[in-house]
């Protein structure tokens, strides 16, 4: 069996990039997307052969890792840029170079007519490059490169617009909030590679179980900090709070990046790190309840938001809880299955969103959308396939492995967890037809110059909506349950979370109560779904009668429970006013102050000591004898 | 040695003490330059009985002969203050130090 | 037997030649010149040549003179080669400046020739007669220099407070003698040397008092805190060229003598002196350099400036030995150097009038006449004890004897007075190279003697500044005569 | 007799030193002054340095204070106006710093001082090099008063006389 | 005889600069040619260092060794290992860059402006070659005055006093390490009876703990200074503000490391046991200084002074990896070092073009930039990266270095100390933010010309420095990590030289400090970790 040539897949984006900078304008607009796609898509396209080679390896073989070179050597620590192929990172690149394939060429035709369409596909390609760095490499460091390439691209692509000053204070925003949490990943890696000797995955987890006591304080910490780096990337609270402002992006960018890609990284270097976890169960247990917390959460702010991206945003950061969760009860295959099916579905619902946006001339508020499955039908068959999917309606792909997630909750014992899952699949069922029913259902709301431009996205937008909306449909498959030793998916993934994988700390459930949970979830997002049309389509003053009974309550949903605000009065405001002391008054009075003090000290000295030059030859007599006198004085003193 | 002094070397010291910072003060106190300068005479003056009382002690002819030098050096010395004093009486119409003082500070 | 053409006659020649010097100039002032005559000045380097040729040819012996009255050896040979050089360097500076200032008289270059003729008694001296009267001798005839520009009423006043205060210092240093003279019985310094070595007399009143008159007096010429005060009134009122002079030769000739009376005739007090000439030091470096700070006329500062590296040799002075001795030595020939290319380019800034240069005047004169403002950089990087120049070299020396000999609290007062130096130092250079001139820039005299003047020291300044290991064994080779 | 003499001599000199410092008008002190030499070499001739008192009454009582004398009738200068506060508190001073100067060195030498004592037998002649040295200097003494001094005369290459 | 590579490295802009000194003033062309050339030259010299050395060898290489001061014992000796190095094509390289950037920035004196620029070029070359300590003092000192003159005669409305204070800041720390070396002086002379400055000698010197703690103190003071470690940083913005464009550049890039190349090469193997006993104290200011220097940065409205504060902060690094004392430390604060100079300079480089273009540094005065000037704003980014250390660039790798080595020694201090990666970014994105993004503010930027062909010229070889120094470190690491482990091996050998132990040192007025011996050893065990 030939290499798969794993270089080659981070490889061909960035050539796309070093070309499209080399080539500058005279590419073209055709050109331009020819390059980013065809580079993607070869991308794809190296990455199923390598997943295919892989797969067509014996289990126990199927981890591959390729060194391109060794990068640093300092004493005892080295790391090698060195990419590893393995089930996990398989499903990765594939998801990543498959959806981001798709999102290329929606881009295509989204971006056709902004001006700076080369730097968008740049970005894009760059981000495509760091993305695949980041899944592939085989040592955290190198993992590292990438998770701050992304953060950067998502900084640039976030201020794409950057005349727009919210646009360019948004970037700003993620990529500050992601380095408090790289701060954390950063000091997490210091401490692993401290005490264990190597940040190479092998090494590393051979090595943890005999540095670490299980269960220490070490081991606790390091992890806790890497997770801290993992809330940042994947918006887990406390650093949530740039995904929302993230969406002041191009659309396509808030669906690869913000949705399907680079914000499931951090559950991506979880479950990479599972070994890790284990080790610490506190920081699990952290990981799980901060899931939770986030999912909850999140889908109440999603239940009053208005912007439709600003929704799917927080749908977003409510996904992300549940593949939390996921890792957090130890069903890491669970979670990174519902990372695979999000990345269709919420792509989808974001590609979706972005041919509303399109088709509406930038409009995102939902109070002024409403009745446009007629004029977009394909969006809007589309759109319906992603919502039912995030719903968790079987047999779409968000059923099964959302599914997973709370059983796998159940099966560990965590019934809390659980139960906040379940009430937030209710909350997501809700807020997510109250989105679809609000832009597509009901009678127009749309304002007269944009009816007057209402059209169908052009076939470049349609297709990969049409493709994710199959996956979504069907993405689920592979992981139907109720399979003896586990479904095809958690198989898969085997040699990466071991055997009996996800289950590994679970108590087997009898049948009945696995069917059980099924119906309540199923339950729970039908429930949902009933309670969004009644509030939104047959009754619509109902929603009224919410807000005037709870003002309270719907002004904290509105404004996010003022978090930002809070933030701002708590940490940058005081912040900023400390620095403008530090330096006014700490660094311009007293540090300087003290060496021009000591300056004008000595000129101090200087005007005194020219007073006694009078010019008068009898003071100058005077302090002659004076001298004269004081060394009798001292002489006379001996 | 020489012939018993009548005269006992610390009296002599003492009166060439007390000349000399009669001198001293005359220079301390005075404005008039001339009497300033007159004054500084006194103190090498008091050196002068200095030397001479300490020739006699000492039996040496050293110290007398320096006095012989000094005084011409006084002689040399007079010459050229009275003349400087002179030339600043000349331009600015005073012989007060106090008067003096374009440099200063 | 041949007593009389002995090598005495060359060792005496300087004497002979300065005073022949000297008195041919009288007699030419009765021979009509021009007013820009030059004789005056090309006498005077005949005879300063004559006298360094004829010292530098028996600059191997040693022997004594006038049955011991002088001395000639390694650090009178050194002493009268910078004497001769400091009055050669000041009659290039002066060649032009005194007709500038119509003073062209040959007397002024006769007076210059007997001062410098003084300055090598006083080092030369190995009797406190003799230093009195070199001193004295060289005094005389600084009055006269200071006050030469008669219708000037800073040149005279100068002239007249440098004279009352120096008369009044002599006193001390008469009265000082008188009682050395009397505490040891002879004026001799080796027989004083002898007398008390193994005495118990070292703590005699008399001896103490004396020692310390003494010290009041030649404080006083070499402008030591608190007896300085005269120092910046006479250097500012003074011709530009004469200060250059007399802040070269007097300090270094009160150095001389003072380093000989220290190191052959009272080497055992050295033990009780060192306190009072640690605070003297001190004070001096600091007195100086502060005082310094805020001047804006620049002879003035440099006055300040004077009295400080006074400060500095002081140190080198308490750190004793050969070593501190030698770096006494090495620095003085430094600091003149330095110290006379800078007062020759203040004189030949001055305009006609001989207008103070205030720093203000040199303002943009950097771009206007790079060469000169150039030289003057140097001048007072040296000053500033700044590498790669001379005076670095010279402050390093000094620093290194006094650390060797224990002496780190004083090092540290005169490393930092370094610092404090360097700011007003800085100000001539932010003068010349960071401020636009207020009007028409100043004037610049073009004297082709001055400038080859400052160019011998310039080039000394930075030779001596990279490689001053000539020189530094001419210092350590001139006080083995002292031991 | 030597001790009367003595007496008579060093009260002489006290006094007219002090009148010479206190007096107000120049011209008395350069009198008292004068006295004051004389009785100078009164003592010199005590302590047997005959040359000495003769050289101290012609140079000194006789040319030097012609000289000083000279010039003060020359200057035509009237009693000194010495006051104000300044200049009290320098007075102050200068007494203070006097007496403390003698009573310190009074003090100092209390504790016990001895003169020296010729150690070789046989002093050098001296005066051989020293007298051409004072040569010198009388000279340099000569031309510097004349240079100073000149006047209004305008030799060549001298500058113009202050306006 | 073998060519004196060295000396003809250090004197060679010195004779270029007195050539450009003595040419006439109106020729400027000439004068900027052969500046170019003679800087250019200078790297052409410099530039097979990196070949030619061979950096696992001991001890020091190209040495030259002549008399100087025989009475002394101060000789002129050079030589060089992988630390001096890097620095000295550092110093070439940005001296280079510097002398292009100012074709159009200095059109006044432009004669002098080169000829100051050469000599100082050699003086900084000549400090970081010299083995001879007086030497070494010589070239030190002796670098002052050209730079005071950069930035007095050529700098902004505040040039005096920024010069001034320059100067005498930098000379007030370092005539105390003046006092020092003559201490050391005598000390070896006593030991071994010769007479010697040179460092490999002071080397080989038993130190009694007391007379370290003195000496450490008068060297880091000069030294820190330099770096400059908080609180003795307030020349530095003031002087780089001043300052012209190739002043900031050569200041930054430069300057500042020959305080950390001070620690590197003299205070830590000369005075080991007080450097660890002092040792939390300079982390602690070098804590304080990263924090420091980065949130002062965030508010300043200047965009030099913002920079300027930056390095505060980015010294602050390298001097935690230099007190990590360990290889990875070590090697960090190195490769930070260059880091710093390449990014900081070439952020120097950047506002100098706006400045260039618009005379203000105010970021008031921008907003929107980076729609007139893509390229530019492009490269600022790559370059504003660089700084805050984002994986890829250099910054990232010598960070990275530098927390690894401190975490090592106390994961205290490297906890602290990565909040500066946040800050950096606080500060640098704001920034970016108020210069290059948003609309168009003010009318006159609209029109501004992009980077010129030059200024991109000026600006490639740092961003290939950017990345080839972020993707493959290795090349770097291998020349520095000889030289950096034996100054390791040789400060932890001279440590065991006198057994730790309480020091006592009398304080002249009868106080007396006691200093608890250090604890020895590697990481304190932590709980959970086995061992």
């Amino acid at each position: 069996m030939t290499l798969p040539l794993l270089w080659i897949i981070p490889a061909l984006p960035l050539g796309a990039v070093a070309l499209s900078l080399l080539l500058g304008d005279r590419l073209g607009r055709r050109g331009t997307a020819w390059l980013a796609c065809g580079a993607v898509g070869a991308s794809f396209a190296f990455a199923v052969r390598a997943a295919l080679a892989l797969a067509a390896r014996p289990e126990e073989g199927r981890s591959i890792t390729e060194v391109a070179y060794r990068w640093m050597q300092v004493g005892d620590f080295s790391a090698n840029v060195a990419f590893l192929l393995d089930p996990l990172s398989a499903v990765m690149i594939l998801v990543v170079t498959g959806v981001g394939f798709l999102i290329h060429v929606y881009s295509t035709g989204y971006m056709a007519h902004d001006p700076s369409f080369r730097r968008f596909f740049l970005y894009l390609n760059l981000f495509m490059f760091a993305m695949l760095t980041l899944v592939l490499a085989d040592n955290l460091l190198l993992l590292f490169v990438g998770w701050e390439g992304v953060g950067l691209c998502s900084y640039l692509l976030i201020g794409f617009w950057y005349t727009k000053p919210s646009a360019a204070e948004a970037g700003k925003k993620a990529f500050i909030v992601n380095r408090i949490g790289d701060f954390g990943f950063l000091l997490g890696m210091l401490a692993l590679v401290t005490w264990t000797g190597s940040l190479q995955y092998d090494a590393l987890f051979s090595a943890a179980p005999q540095a670490f006591v299980a269960g220490g304080i070490a081991i606790t910490v390091a992890t806790l900090l890497l997770f801290l780096g993992a809330t940042g990337k994947s918006a887990q609270i406390p650093l949530y709070t740039w995904l929302p402002d993230a969406m002041e992006g191009p659309t396509p960018v808030s669906a690869l990046i913000h949705a399907a890609t680079m914000v499931t990284a951090g559950v991506y270097m979880v479950a990479r790190c599972h070994s890790l976890f284990q080790l610490a169960p506190i920081s699990l247990e952290v990981v799980a309840v901060v899931g939770a917390a986030t999912a909850l959460f999140a889908a109440t702010i999603g239940l009053a938001q208005n912007d439709i991206k600003r929704v799917l945003a927080y749908s977003t950061i409510s996904q992300l809880g549940y593949m939390f969760m996921a890792c957090g009860v130890g069903a890491f295959g669970a979670g990174i299955f519902h990372l695979m099916t999000h990345a269709f579905f919420k792509a989808l619902l974001f590609l979706g969103a972005g041919s509303v946006i399109h088709a509406l001339s930038d409009e995102q508020d939902l109070r002024r959308m409403g009745g446009l499955a007629k004029k977009l039908p394909w969006t809007h068959a589309t759109m319906l396939v992603a919502t039912i999917a995030i719903a968790g309606i079987p047999p779409f792909a968000g059923f099964f492995s959302k599914d997973e997630i709370l059983h796998g909750a159940f099966a560990s014992g965590h019934y809390g967890v659980w139960a906040v899952g379940l009430l937030g699949a209710i909350l997501t069922a809700f807020y997510m037809f109250r989105l679809y029913v609000l832009a597509f259902r009901g009678g127009s709301r749309v304002s007269h110059e944009a009816e007057h431009h209402l059209h169908e996205s052009p076939p470049s937008m349609i297709v990969p909506l049409f493709v994710l909306a199959i996956l979504s449909l069907i993405g689920g498959w592979i992981g139907l349950p109720f399979q003896r030793g586990g479904h095809p998916f958690e198989r898969w993934l085997e040699p990466v979370f071991g055997a009996g994988g996800a289950h590994g700390t679970m108590r087997p459930l009898s049948p009945m109560i696995e069917w059980l949970l099924i119906e309540v979830s199923v339950v729970a997002a039908l429930l949902g779904i009933v309670f969004a049309f009644r509030a939104y389509l047959k009754d619509p003053s109902l929603a009224t009668r919410l807000r005037e009974r709870w003002p309270a309550v719907h002004r904290m949903l509105v404004h996010k429970y003022w978090v930002d605000e809070g933030l701002d009065a708590l940490v940058v405001m005081p912040l900023y006013r400390a620095s403008q002391r530090l330096w006014r008054f700490w660094d311009e009075k007293i540090v300087d102050g003290a060496v021009n003090g000591v300056g004008f000290l000595f000129e101090g000295f200087s005007v005194g000591l020219r007073l006694f030059q009078t010019g008068f030859v009898g003071t100058y007599a005077l302090f002659l004898t004076l001298g004269a006198v004081a060394l009798l004085l001292h002489f006379l003193r001996q | 040695m020489s012939a018993p002094m009548a005269v006992p070397l610390s009296w002599m010291l003492a009166l060439s003490g007390v000349v000399f910072v009669i001198g001293l003060i005359g220079v301390l106190v005075r404005r008039n330059a001339l009497v300033i300068f007159m004054s500084i005479e006194l103190m090498l003056n008091a050196a002068n009985l200095a030397f001479v009382a300490f020739a006699r002690q000492l039996d040496s002819l050293d110290g007398q002969v320096f006095v012989f030098f000094v005084m011409t050096v006084a002689a040399a010395e007079v010459a050229i203050g009275l003349a400087i004093i002179v030339n600043v009486f000349r331009l600015r119409e005073t012989v007060y130090v106090d008067e003096i003082n374009l440099l200063k500070g | 037997m041949t007593p009389l053409i002995d090598v005495d006659w060359w060792a005496l020649g300087p004497g002979l030649a300065l005073s022949g010097g000297a008195m041919l100039l009288m007699l030419l002032e009765f021979v009509p010149a021009g007013r820009n005559s030059s004789r005056g000045a090309l006498v005077a380097l005949a005879s300063l040549l004559a006298a360094a040729a004829c010292v530098w040819r028996v600059h191997e012996v040693k022997r004594a003179l006038f049955d011991g009255m002088f001395v000639h050896d390694t650090f009178t040979v050194f002493f009268t080669l910078l004497f001769c050089g400091i009055a050669a360097l000041s009659v290039l500076l002066s060649w032009d400046y005194v007709k500038r200032m119509r003073i062209n008289q040959a007397e002024y270059y006769a007076l210059l020739l007997a001062a410098t003729l003084g300055m090598i008694v006083m080092s030369a001296s190995n009797d406190l007669i003799t230093i009195f009267l070199g001193l004295e001798l060289m005094s005389l005839a600084l009055y006269v220099l200071v006050g030469f520009r008669r219708s000037r009423l800073e040149s005279n006043e100068a002239a007249m407070k440098y004279f009352l205060l120096g008369a009044f210092a002599s006193g001390f240093l008469l009265y000082g003698i008188a009682l050395l003279y009397g505490a040891t019985g002879t004026t001799h310094l080796e027989r004083m040397a002898a007398f008390l070595a193994g005495s118990p007399l070292l703590s005699n009143p008399l001896l103490l008092m004396g020692g310390l008159l003494v010290l009041v007096g030649l404080g006083f010429k070499v402008a030591a805190v608190p007896f300085h005060m005269w120092t910046p009134d006479a250097y500012e009122g003074a011709p530009t060229t004469v200060t250059g002079y007399m802040s070269a030769g007097a300090k270094a000739a009160g150095f001389a003598a003072l380093l000989r009376l220290a190191l052959v005739a009272l080497p055992d007090l050295q033990a009780s002196w060192k306190p009072v000439l640690i605070a003297i030091a001190a004070l001096t470096m600091t007195v100086g350099n502060v005082t310094a700070l805020l001047q804006t006329n620049l002879k003035r500062m440099l006055a300040y400036s004077s009295i400080a590296h006074a400060g500095y040799v002081l140190v080198a002075v308490v750190a004793g030995g050969n070593e501190g001795a030698a770096a006494a030595v090495f620095y003085l020939a430094i600091y003149s150097l330095m110290n006379l290319g800078a007062f020759g380019i203040v004189a030949l800034l001055g305009r006609d009038q001989d207008e103070p240069v205030l720093l203000s005047d040199l303002a943009g004169l950097g771009f206007k006449n790079p060469a000169l403002a150039f030289a003057l950089t140097i001048f007072m990087l040296s000053l500033g004890g700044i590498p790669p120049t001379a005076g670095f070299m010279g402050k390093f020396y000094v620093f290194r004897a006094a650390v060797q000999a224990g002496q780190i609290p004083l090092v540290i007062v005169g490393v930092l007075n370094s610092v404090v130096s360097i700011f007003y130092y800085l100000r001539v250079t932010v003068a010349l190279y960071m401020e636009e001139p207020a009007g028409e820039p100043t004037a610049v005299s073009r004297s082709i003697p001055a400038v080859i003047g400052v160019v011998v020291s310039l080039a000394l300044t930075l030779w001596w500044g990279l490689q001053a290991h000539a020189l530094l064994e001419q210092a350590q080779r001139s006080v083995l005569g002292l031991m | 007799m030597m001790l009367l003499l003595f007496a008579v001599f060093a009260i002489t000199l006290v006094g007219c030193s002090l009148m010479v410092v206190l007096h107000r008008n120049p011209v008395t002190s350069a009198l008292f002054l004068v006295v004051a030499f004389c009785a100078l070499a009164g003592l010199y001739l005590l302590l047997q340095a005959e040359f000495l008192a003769m050289v101290q009454v012609i140079v000194y009582a006789g040319a030097i204070m012609v000289l000083f004398l000279f010039v003060i009738m020359y200057l035509n200068l009237k009693r000194d106006v010495e006051d104000g506060l300044q200049f009290a508190l320098r007075r102050g001073a200068g007494w203070l710093l006097g007496i403390l100067l003698l009573g310190t060195a009074a003090l100092f030498l209390s504790r016990g001082w001895a003169p020296g004592a010729t150690t070789e037998a046989s002093p050098p002649p001296i005066g051989n090099s020293a007298a051409e040295l004072t040569s010198i200097l009388l000279l340099v003494g000569i031309v510097g008063a004349v240079v100073i001094g000149r006047g209004r005369a305008k030799p060549p290459g001298s500058e113009e006389p202050a306006p | 005889m073998p060519i004196p590579w060295l000396s003809l490295v250090i004197f060679f802009p010195l004779v270029s600069a007195v050539l450009v000194a003595v040419l006439p003033r109106e020729a400027s062309r000439t004068i900027r040619t052969l500046a170019t050339v003679a800087a250019l030259a200078e790297v052409a010299f410099a530039l097979p260092l990196w070949w030619r050395l061979e950096p696992a060898r001991a001890g020091w290489q190209f040495v030259e060794q002549r008399t100087w001061l025989p009475a002394l014992g101060a000789t002129y000796s050079l030589g060089i290992d992988g630390i001096s190095m890097l620095l000295v094509l550092l110093t070439v390289v940005l001296t280079a860059i510097a002398v292009i950037a100012s074709f159009r920035a200095i059109e006044k004196r432009a004669r002098e402006f080169y000829a100051l620029l050469l000599a100082l070029e050699s003086g900084m070359l000549g400090t970081f070659l010299a083995t001879d300590l007086l030497l070494f003092y010589v070239f030190w000192e002796a670098m002052l005055v050209p730079m005071y003159l950069l930035i007095g005669v050529w700098g902004g409305p505040r040039r005096v006093y920024a010069a001034v204070k320059f100067f005498l800041y930098t000379m007030a720390g370092s005539v105390l390490m003046l006092v020092a070396i003559l201490w050391l002086y005598f000390l070896n002379k006593n030991a071994t009876g010769t007479p010697s400055f040179a460092l490999d000698a002071f080397y080989a010197l038993s130190i009694p703990p007391a007379a370290q703690w003195w000496l450490f103190l008068a060297f880091a003071f000069a030294f820190a200074i330099k770096v400059p470690m908080f609180p003795l940083h307030t020349w530095l913005p003031d002087a780089h503000v001043e300052a012209p464009t190739a002043g900031s550049v050569i200041l930054a890039a430069v300057l500042l490391k020959m305080g950390t190349y001070g620690f590197l090469r003299f205070a830590i193997p000369l005075f080991p046991q007080a450097s660890a006993q002092l040792a939390p104290w300079i982390v602690g200011l070098a804590l304080v200084g990263i924090w420091y220097g980065a949130l002062v940065a965030m508010v300043q409205p200047d965009l030099k002074k913002l920079v300027a504060y930056s390095s505060v902060s980015h010294l602050g690094f390298c001097m935690l990896g230099l007190y990590a004392m360990n290889s990875q430390g070590f090697a960090g604060a190195m490769l930070q070092m260059l880091n710093h100079g390449v990014s900081t300079g070439a952020l120097f480089l950047l506002v100098g073009v706006v400045y260039e273009r618009r005379h203000s540094r105010m970021i008031a005065d921008f907003g929107g930039l980076w729609k007139p000037l893509p390229v530019y704003a492009a490269v600022f980014l790559v370059v504003m990266l660089s700084s805050v250390g984002l994986p890829g660039t250099n910054g990232f790798v010598g960070e990275f270095l530098v927390l690894l080595g401190a975490f090592r020694t106390n994961p205290v201090w490297a906890g602290l100390a990565a909040v500066g990666v946040i800050l950096s970014a606080v500060y640098m994105l704001w920034m970016f933010q108020r210069v290059m993004f948003g609309p168009v503010t003010h009318a006159e930027n609209e029109h501004l010309a992009d980077l010129s062909f030059r200024e991109r010229l000026v600006f490639a070889p740092l961003l290939i420095l950017i990345f080839a120094i972020g993707v493959f470190p290795q090349p770097f690491l291998d020349r520095m990590q000889p030289a950096l482990d034996r100054t390791l091996a040789l400060a932890r050998q001279r440590a065991a030289l006198s057994a730790p132990g309480r020091v006592e040192i009398a304080v002249p007025g009868g106080l007396k400090v006691v200093i608890p011996p250090q604890p020895s050893g590697g990481t304190p065990p932590i709980e959970g970790t086995r061992r």
